[in-house]
Protein backbone atom coordinates (compact mmCIF):
# COMPACT_ATOMS: atom_id res chain seq x y z
CA UNK A 1 0.00 0.00 0.00
CA UNK A 2 2.77 2.23 0.27
CA UNK A 3 4.32 1.53 -2.61
CA UNK A 4 1.01 2.19 -4.49
CA UNK A 5 0.67 5.64 -2.67
CA UNK A 6 4.09 6.61 -3.89
CA UNK A 7 3.58 5.90 -7.06
CA UNK A 8 0.17 7.24 -6.98
CA UNK A 9 1.59 10.65 -5.70
CA UNK A 10 4.66 10.63 -8.50
CA UNK A 11 2.11 10.18 -11.29
CA UNK A 12 0.00 12.68 -9.99
CA UNK A 13 3.31 15.18 -9.37
CA UNK A 14 4.16 13.95 -13.39
CA UNK A 15 0.80 15.70 -14.68
CA UNK A 16 0.60 18.31 -13.07
CA UNK A 17 4.18 18.97 -14.46
CA UNK A 18 2.85 18.07 -17.81
CA UNK A 19 -0.14 20.86 -17.41
CA UNK A 20 2.48 23.35 -16.27
CA UNK A 21 4.91 22.81 -19.35
CA UNK A 22 1.58 23.07 -21.39
CA UNK A 23 0.05 26.05 -19.96
CA UNK A 24 3.58 27.81 -20.10
CA UNK A 25 3.65 26.56 -23.91
CA UNK A 26 -0.04 28.01 -24.96
CA UNK A 27 0.48 30.85 -22.86
CA UNK A 28 4.20 32.28 -23.98
CA UNK A 29 2.90 32.82 -27.24
CA UNK A 30 -0.33 34.42 -25.72
CA UNK A 31 1.73 37.05 -23.56
CA UNK A 32 5.07 37.45 -24.97
CA UNK A 33 5.74 39.04 -27.83
CA UNK A 34 9.54 39.38 -27.92
CA UNK A 35 11.65 38.35 -24.94
CA UNK A 36 12.89 41.72 -23.09
CA UNK A 37 15.52 41.61 -20.26
CA UNK A 38 13.13 40.93 -17.78
CA UNK A 39 9.55 39.87 -17.05
CA UNK A 40 7.86 43.14 -16.60
CA UNK A 41 4.57 43.21 -14.51
CA UNK A 42 2.19 43.74 -17.39
CA UNK A 43 3.70 40.29 -18.78
CA UNK A 44 3.33 38.12 -15.60
CA UNK A 45 -0.01 40.02 -15.12
CA UNK A 46 -1.21 38.06 -18.69
CA UNK A 47 1.04 34.73 -17.79
CA UNK A 48 -1.28 34.67 -14.33
CA UNK A 49 -4.86 35.74 -16.55
CA UNK A 50 -3.72 33.54 -18.87
CA UNK A 51 -3.65 30.31 -16.43
CA UNK A 52 -6.54 31.80 -14.74
CA UNK A 53 -9.02 31.97 -17.80
CA UNK A 54 -7.50 28.39 -19.02
CA UNK A 55 -8.97 26.66 -16.57
CA UNK A 56 -12.35 28.73 -16.57
CA UNK A 57 -12.64 27.72 -19.89
CA UNK A 58 -11.65 23.80 -19.42
CA UNK A 59 -13.87 24.09 -16.43
CA UNK A 60 -16.68 25.47 -18.56
CA UNK A 61 -16.74 23.11 -21.42
CA UNK A 62 -16.39 19.99 -19.26
CA UNK A 63 -19.54 21.53 -16.98
CA UNK A 64 -21.90 21.48 -20.23
CA UNK A 65 -20.35 18.45 -21.54
CA UNK A 66 -21.22 16.62 -18.37
CA UNK A 67 -24.92 17.90 -18.75
CA UNK A 68 -25.28 17.20 -21.97
CA UNK A 69 -23.89 13.47 -21.66
CA UNK A 70 -26.36 13.32 -18.78
CA UNK A 71 -29.38 15.27 -21.03
CA UNK A 72 -28.41 11.95 -23.47
CA UNK A 73 -28.20 14.30 -26.44
CA UNK A 74 -24.73 14.62 -27.60
CA UNK B 1 -14.22 -2.20 -20.07
CA UNK B 2 -11.86 -1.79 -23.27
CA UNK B 3 -14.77 -0.31 -25.07
CA UNK B 4 -15.51 2.12 -22.25
CA UNK B 5 -11.88 2.84 -22.18
CA UNK B 6 -11.66 3.72 -25.51
CA UNK B 7 -14.89 5.84 -24.99
CA UNK B 8 -13.60 7.76 -22.30
CA UNK B 9 -10.75 8.23 -24.14
CA UNK B 10 -12.58 9.37 -26.98
CA UNK B 11 -14.34 12.08 -24.96
CA UNK B 12 -11.25 13.28 -23.27
CA UNK B 13 -9.57 14.06 -26.44
CA UNK B 14 -12.37 15.62 -28.07
CA UNK B 15 -12.80 17.80 -24.44
CA UNK B 16 -8.81 18.31 -24.96
CA UNK B 17 -9.00 19.82 -28.35
CA UNK B 18 -11.98 21.83 -27.72
CA UNK B 19 -10.66 23.85 -24.64
CA UNK B 20 -7.55 24.61 -27.07
CA UNK B 21 -9.49 25.48 -29.86
CA UNK B 22 -11.88 27.66 -27.86
CA UNK B 23 -9.49 29.37 -25.73
CA UNK B 24 -7.47 30.31 -28.71
CA UNK B 25 -10.45 31.49 -30.61
CA UNK B 26 -12.10 33.16 -27.54
CA UNK B 27 -9.99 34.93 -25.59
CA UNK B 28 -7.31 36.73 -27.20
CA UNK B 29 -6.13 39.04 -24.06
CA UNK B 30 -6.50 37.39 -21.15
CA UNK B 31 -8.42 39.26 -17.72
CA UNK B 32 -8.81 38.66 -14.41
CA UNK B 33 -12.31 36.95 -14.89
CA UNK B 34 -13.92 35.75 -17.92
CA UNK B 35 -16.03 38.33 -19.35
CA UNK B 36 -19.43 37.34 -20.22
CA UNK B 37 -19.00 37.98 -23.98
CA UNK B 38 -15.98 35.21 -23.60
CA UNK B 39 -18.38 33.13 -21.83
CA UNK B 40 -21.14 33.00 -24.87
CA UNK B 41 -18.04 32.95 -27.33
CA UNK B 42 -17.01 29.62 -25.69
CA UNK B 43 -20.06 28.08 -25.32
CA UNK B 44 -21.09 28.63 -29.15
CA UNK B 45 -17.40 27.39 -30.27
CA UNK B 46 -18.22 24.13 -27.97
CA UNK B 47 -20.98 23.50 -29.57
CA UNK B 48 -19.72 24.11 -33.70
CA UNK B 49 -16.98 22.14 -32.82
CA UNK B 50 -18.97 19.38 -32.01
CA UNK B 51 -21.04 19.55 -35.01
CA UNK B 52 -17.76 19.45 -36.59
CA UNK B 53 -16.53 16.68 -35.00
CA UNK B 54 -20.06 14.78 -36.36
CA UNK B 55 -19.91 16.28 -40.15
CA UNK B 56 -16.17 15.17 -39.93
CA UNK B 57 -17.18 11.60 -38.89
CA UNK B 58 -19.96 11.18 -41.51
CA UNK B 59 -18.21 12.73 -44.42
CA UNK B 60 -15.02 10.33 -43.18
CA UNK B 61 -17.36 7.02 -43.25
CA UNK B 62 -18.92 8.47 -46.95
CA UNK B 63 -15.39 9.04 -48.50
CA UNK B 64 -13.96 5.45 -46.82
CA UNK B 65 -17.35 3.97 -48.46
CA UNK B 66 -16.57 5.49 -51.35
CA UNK B 67 -12.99 3.94 -51.59
CA UNK B 68 -13.69 0.62 -50.43
CA UNK B 69 -16.44 0.84 -53.47
CA UNK B 70 -14.16 1.36 -55.70
CA UNK B 71 -12.20 -1.65 -54.78
CA UNK B 72 -14.31 -4.00 -55.46
CA UNK C 1 -10.35 -16.16 -31.22
CA UNK C 2 -13.49 -14.29 -30.74
CA UNK C 3 -11.23 -11.89 -27.69
CA UNK C 4 -8.79 -11.23 -30.62
CA UNK C 5 -11.69 -10.83 -33.21
CA UNK C 6 -13.05 -8.18 -30.50
CA UNK C 7 -9.44 -6.35 -29.54
CA UNK C 8 -9.23 -6.23 -33.49
CA UNK C 9 -12.84 -4.58 -33.63
CA UNK C 10 -12.14 -1.49 -30.55
CA UNK C 11 -8.41 -1.14 -32.20
CA UNK C 12 -10.09 -0.44 -35.34
CA UNK C 13 -12.74 2.06 -33.54
CA UNK C 14 -10.14 3.69 -31.64
CA UNK C 15 -7.73 4.65 -35.11
CA UNK C 16 -10.97 5.46 -36.63
CA UNK C 17 -11.60 8.22 -33.90
CA UNK C 18 -7.93 9.42 -33.72
CA UNK C 19 -7.95 9.97 -37.54
CA UNK C 20 -11.79 11.78 -36.96
CA UNK C 21 -9.92 14.09 -33.97
CA UNK C 22 -6.99 14.55 -36.14
CA UNK C 23 -8.93 15.58 -39.61
CA UNK C 24 -11.88 17.83 -37.07
CA UNK C 25 -8.43 19.65 -35.57
CA UNK C 26 -7.14 20.82 -38.80
CA UNK C 27 -10.32 21.41 -41.10
CA UNK C 28 -11.55 23.58 -38.10
CA UNK C 29 -8.73 25.69 -38.90
CA UNK C 30 -9.02 25.63 -42.77
CA UNK C 31 -12.79 26.50 -42.34
CA UNK C 32 -14.02 28.38 -39.03
CA UNK C 33 -12.46 31.86 -38.72
CA UNK C 34 -15.89 32.82 -36.28
CA UNK C 35 -17.95 30.16 -34.93
CA UNK C 36 -21.26 31.66 -35.19
CA UNK C 37 -24.39 30.93 -33.37
CA UNK C 38 -25.14 27.83 -36.01
CA UNK C 39 -23.16 25.68 -38.57
CA UNK C 40 -23.68 27.42 -41.54
CA UNK C 41 -24.01 25.15 -45.30
CA UNK C 42 -21.14 26.87 -46.35
CA UNK C 43 -19.17 25.51 -43.60
CA UNK C 44 -20.16 22.14 -43.48
CA UNK C 45 -19.20 22.21 -46.99
CA UNK C 46 -16.25 23.35 -46.77
CA UNK C 47 -15.35 20.61 -44.05
CA UNK C 48 -16.83 17.82 -45.93
CA UNK C 49 -14.30 18.40 -48.68
CA UNK C 50 -11.69 19.48 -46.68
CA UNK C 51 -12.02 15.56 -45.29
CA UNK C 52 -12.29 14.26 -49.01
CA UNK C 53 -9.44 16.67 -50.24
CA UNK C 54 -7.13 15.58 -47.39
CA UNK C 55 -7.49 12.07 -48.15
CA UNK C 56 -7.16 12.52 -52.05
CA UNK C 57 -3.79 14.14 -51.19
CA UNK C 58 -2.57 11.22 -48.38
CA UNK C 59 -3.31 8.71 -51.33
CA UNK C 60 -1.67 10.72 -53.95
CA UNK C 61 1.48 10.76 -51.87
CA UNK C 62 0.94 7.00 -50.75
CA UNK C 63 0.77 6.02 -54.60
CA UNK C 64 3.74 8.09 -55.76
CA UNK C 65 5.97 6.76 -52.58
CA UNK C 66 5.12 3.27 -53.32
CA UNK C 67 5.92 3.63 -57.29
CA UNK C 68 9.16 5.17 -55.88
CA UNK C 69 10.39 2.51 -53.76
CA UNK C 70 9.24 -0.10 -56.42
CA UNK C 71 11.10 1.40 -58.56
CA UNK C 72 13.56 1.15 -56.21
CA UNK C 73 15.15 5.19 -56.35
CA UNK C 74 14.87 7.24 -54.13
CA UNK D 1 12.75 -7.67 -37.66
CA UNK D 2 13.26 -4.97 -35.32
CA UNK D 3 15.13 -3.39 -38.10
CA UNK D 4 11.95 -3.33 -40.74
CA UNK D 5 9.85 -1.89 -37.93
CA UNK D 6 11.89 0.80 -37.77
CA UNK D 7 12.07 1.72 -41.35
CA UNK D 8 8.55 1.22 -41.56
CA UNK D 9 7.79 3.66 -38.72
CA UNK D 10 10.34 5.90 -40.34
CA UNK D 11 8.17 5.89 -43.64
CA UNK D 12 4.81 6.19 -41.81
CA UNK D 13 5.95 9.13 -40.12
CA UNK D 14 7.92 10.95 -43.70
CA UNK D 15 4.30 10.12 -45.40
CA UNK D 16 2.18 11.91 -42.12
CA UNK D 17 4.50 14.84 -42.24
CA UNK D 18 4.23 14.90 -46.25
CA UNK D 19 0.59 14.31 -46.20
CA UNK D 20 0.08 17.73 -42.88
CA UNK D 21 2.95 19.86 -44.93
CA UNK D 22 1.83 19.25 -48.57
CA UNK D 23 -2.26 19.47 -47.95
CA UNK D 24 -1.57 22.46 -45.65
CA UNK D 25 0.58 23.98 -48.29
CA UNK D 26 -1.33 22.96 -51.65
CA UNK D 27 -4.97 22.92 -50.42
CA UNK D 28 -6.03 26.36 -49.29
CA UNK D 29 -10.14 26.34 -50.22
CA UNK D 30 -10.85 22.29 -50.41
CA UNK D 31 -13.10 22.05 -53.31
CA UNK D 32 -15.59 18.98 -54.46
CA UNK D 33 -12.81 17.29 -56.19
CA UNK D 34 -8.61 17.41 -56.10
CA UNK D 35 -8.13 20.58 -59.00
CA UNK D 36 -5.02 19.52 -61.54
CA UNK D 37 -3.07 22.57 -60.29
CA UNK D 38 -3.67 21.27 -56.22
CA UNK D 39 -2.44 17.26 -57.56
CA UNK D 40 0.66 19.39 -59.50
CA UNK D 41 1.19 21.32 -56.34
CA UNK D 42 1.33 18.22 -53.97
CA UNK D 43 3.53 15.89 -56.20
CA UNK D 44 5.68 18.74 -56.55
CA UNK D 45 5.62 19.12 -52.88
CA UNK D 46 6.08 15.97 -51.98
CA UNK D 47 9.06 15.45 -54.48
CA UNK D 48 10.59 18.84 -52.51
CA UNK D 49 9.83 17.54 -49.35
CA UNK D 50 11.85 13.73 -49.94
CA UNK D 51 14.76 16.28 -51.06
CA UNK D 52 14.41 18.84 -48.10
CA UNK D 53 14.73 15.68 -45.10
CA UNK D 54 17.90 14.14 -47.81
CA UNK D 55 19.57 17.64 -47.30
CA UNK D 56 18.66 17.53 -43.47
CA UNK D 57 19.77 14.16 -42.50
CA UNK D 58 22.94 14.97 -44.89
CA UNK D 59 23.61 18.28 -42.29
CA UNK D 60 22.68 17.06 -39.21
CA UNK D 61 25.32 13.95 -40.00
CA UNK D 62 28.23 16.40 -40.48
CA UNK D 63 26.95 18.93 -37.83
CA UNK D 64 27.08 15.73 -35.25
CA UNK D 65 30.61 14.87 -36.30
CA UNK D 66 32.14 17.87 -36.12
CA UNK D 67 30.77 17.90 -32.48
CA UNK D 68 32.69 15.03 -32.06
CA UNK D 69 35.85 15.85 -33.77
CA UNK D 70 35.48 19.05 -31.08
CA UNK D 71 35.38 16.87 -28.43
CA UNK D 72 37.90 14.62 -29.21
CA UNK E 1 14.29 6.56 -8.50
CA UNK E 2 10.95 6.91 -9.96
CA UNK E 3 11.59 10.73 -8.33
CA UNK E 4 14.79 10.97 -10.18
CA UNK E 5 13.34 9.89 -13.70
CA UNK E 6 10.28 12.16 -13.10
CA UNK E 7 12.52 14.99 -12.53
CA UNK E 8 14.89 14.30 -15.69
CA UNK E 9 11.60 14.24 -18.04
CA UNK E 10 10.44 17.32 -16.57
CA UNK E 11 13.98 18.66 -16.87
CA UNK E 12 14.10 17.34 -20.50
CA UNK E 13 10.67 18.96 -21.24
CA UNK E 14 11.73 22.16 -20.10
CA UNK E 15 14.95 22.07 -22.46
CA UNK E 16 12.94 20.90 -25.65
CA UNK E 17 10.41 23.66 -25.41
CA UNK E 18 12.74 26.47 -24.65
CA UNK E 19 15.00 25.04 -27.42
CA UNK E 20 11.83 25.02 -29.61
CA UNK E 21 10.57 28.18 -28.37
CA UNK E 22 13.50 30.09 -28.45
CA UNK E 23 14.87 29.03 -32.05
CA UNK E 24 11.52 30.20 -33.21
CA UNK E 25 11.88 33.89 -31.87
CA UNK E 26 15.52 34.33 -32.28
CA UNK E 27 16.37 32.77 -35.39
CA UNK E 28 14.69 34.38 -38.17
CA UNK E 29 16.85 33.95 -40.91
CA UNK E 30 19.27 31.09 -40.11
CA UNK E 31 22.76 32.60 -41.30
CA UNK E 32 26.27 30.29 -41.14
CA UNK E 33 27.09 30.95 -37.53
CA UNK E 34 24.89 32.15 -34.49
CA UNK E 35 25.33 35.75 -34.45
CA UNK E 36 25.94 37.48 -31.09
CA UNK E 37 22.94 39.36 -31.53
CA UNK E 38 20.99 35.83 -31.66
CA UNK E 39 23.54 34.25 -29.05
CA UNK E 40 21.82 37.17 -26.77
CA UNK E 41 18.24 37.00 -27.86
CA UNK E 42 18.48 33.11 -26.94
CA UNK E 43 20.13 33.68 -23.33
CA UNK E 44 16.93 36.56 -22.91
CA UNK E 45 14.78 33.82 -24.12
CA UNK E 46 15.79 31.20 -22.24
CA UNK E 47 15.74 32.94 -19.13
CA UNK E 48 12.42 34.85 -19.49
CA UNK E 49 10.86 31.07 -20.39
CA UNK E 50 11.94 29.96 -17.43
CA UNK E 51 10.70 32.46 -15.32
CA UNK E 52 7.41 32.18 -17.06
CA UNK E 53 7.60 28.24 -16.11
CA UNK E 54 7.89 29.88 -12.81
CA UNK E 55 4.99 32.17 -12.79
CA UNK E 56 2.94 29.73 -14.49
CA UNK E 57 3.39 26.97 -11.80
CA UNK E 58 2.50 29.21 -9.04
CA UNK E 59 -0.83 30.39 -10.60
CA UNK E 60 -1.68 27.00 -11.35
CA UNK E 61 -1.37 26.10 -8.13
CA UNK E 62 -2.92 29.18 -6.56
CA UNK E 63 -6.21 28.33 -8.69
CA UNK E 64 -5.93 24.62 -7.81
CA UNK E 65 -6.23 26.22 -4.34
CA UNK E 66 -9.34 28.59 -4.71
CA UNK E 67 -11.18 26.26 -6.67
CA UNK E 68 -10.27 23.31 -3.85
CA UNK E 69 -11.64 26.27 -1.32
CA UNK E 70 -14.79 26.67 -3.71
CA UNK E 71 -15.66 23.09 -3.39
CA UNK E 72 -15.67 22.58 0.29
CA UNK F 1 25.29 -8.83 -25.30
CA UNK F 2 24.87 -9.32 -29.04
CA UNK F 3 21.04 -8.67 -29.24
CA UNK F 4 21.46 -5.65 -26.47
CA UNK F 5 24.20 -4.30 -29.26
CA UNK F 6 22.15 -4.49 -31.69
CA UNK F 7 19.32 -3.29 -29.78
CA UNK F 8 21.08 0.11 -29.38
CA UNK F 9 22.06 0.37 -32.70
CA UNK F 10 18.73 0.38 -33.56
CA UNK F 11 17.53 1.96 -30.79
CA UNK F 12 19.76 5.09 -31.77
CA UNK F 13 19.06 4.94 -35.16
CA UNK F 14 15.36 5.21 -34.20
CA UNK F 15 16.05 8.28 -32.42
CA UNK F 16 18.27 9.76 -35.07
CA UNK F 17 15.67 9.35 -37.57
CA UNK F 18 12.93 11.12 -34.97
CA UNK F 19 15.32 13.82 -35.18
CA UNK F 20 15.55 14.19 -38.82
CA UNK F 21 11.67 14.42 -38.75
CA UNK F 22 11.58 17.04 -36.19
CA UNK F 23 14.45 19.32 -38.30
CA UNK F 24 12.89 18.50 -41.60
CA UNK F 25 9.19 19.90 -40.17
CA UNK F 26 10.57 22.82 -38.54
CA UNK F 27 13.17 23.95 -40.99
CA UNK F 28 10.21 23.35 -43.89
CA UNK F 29 8.94 25.99 -42.05
CA UNK F 30 11.74 28.38 -41.95
CA UNK F 31 12.96 27.72 -45.20
CA UNK F 32 10.10 27.00 -47.69
CA UNK F 33 7.68 29.15 -48.80
CA UNK F 34 6.50 27.91 -52.37
CA UNK F 35 7.50 24.33 -53.28
CA UNK F 36 8.75 24.72 -56.80
CA UNK F 37 9.91 22.58 -59.48
CA UNK F 38 13.20 22.03 -57.81
CA UNK F 39 15.20 22.89 -54.62
CA UNK F 40 17.29 26.13 -55.64
CA UNK F 41 20.70 26.22 -53.53
CA UNK F 42 19.69 29.08 -51.96
CA UNK F 43 16.66 26.97 -50.13
CA UNK F 44 19.51 23.99 -49.61
CA UNK F 45 22.37 26.33 -48.11
CA UNK F 46 18.99 28.05 -45.67
CA UNK F 47 18.05 24.25 -44.19
CA UNK F 48 21.64 23.04 -43.77
CA UNK F 49 21.78 26.36 -41.49
CA UNK F 50 18.98 25.97 -40.27
CA UNK F 51 19.81 22.34 -38.92
CA UNK F 52 23.51 24.22 -37.54
CA UNK F 53 21.35 27.19 -35.95
CA UNK F 54 19.22 24.39 -34.31
CA UNK F 55 21.96 22.80 -32.82
CA UNK F 56 23.66 25.51 -31.53
CA UNK F 57 20.82 26.84 -30.19
CA UNK F 58 20.32 23.75 -28.23
CA UNK F 59 23.61 23.15 -27.02
CA UNK F 60 23.28 27.34 -25.89
CA UNK F 61 20.73 26.33 -23.91
CA UNK F 62 22.08 22.72 -22.47
CA UNK F 63 25.08 24.43 -21.38
CA UNK F 64 23.66 27.54 -19.25
CA UNK F 65 21.30 25.48 -17.92
CA UNK F 66 23.45 22.98 -16.85
CA UNK F 67 25.74 25.83 -15.35
CA UNK F 68 22.60 27.24 -13.60
CA UNK F 69 21.73 23.55 -11.70
CA UNK F 70 25.42 23.49 -10.70
CA UNK F 71 25.40 26.99 -9.16
CA UNK F 72 21.77 25.41 -6.99
CA UNK F 73 20.28 28.31 -8.20
CA UNK F 74 17.31 28.16 -10.51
Amino acid sequence: PELRHFIEIESQKAKYQAQVHSFTDQCWDKCIDKPGSKLDSKTETCLVNCVGRFIDVSLTIANKFQKRLEQGGH
Amino acid sequence: QVKTQIALANAQELLQKMTDKCFKKCITKPGTSLASSEQKCVEMCMDRYMEAWNVVSKAYNAKLQMERNRLT
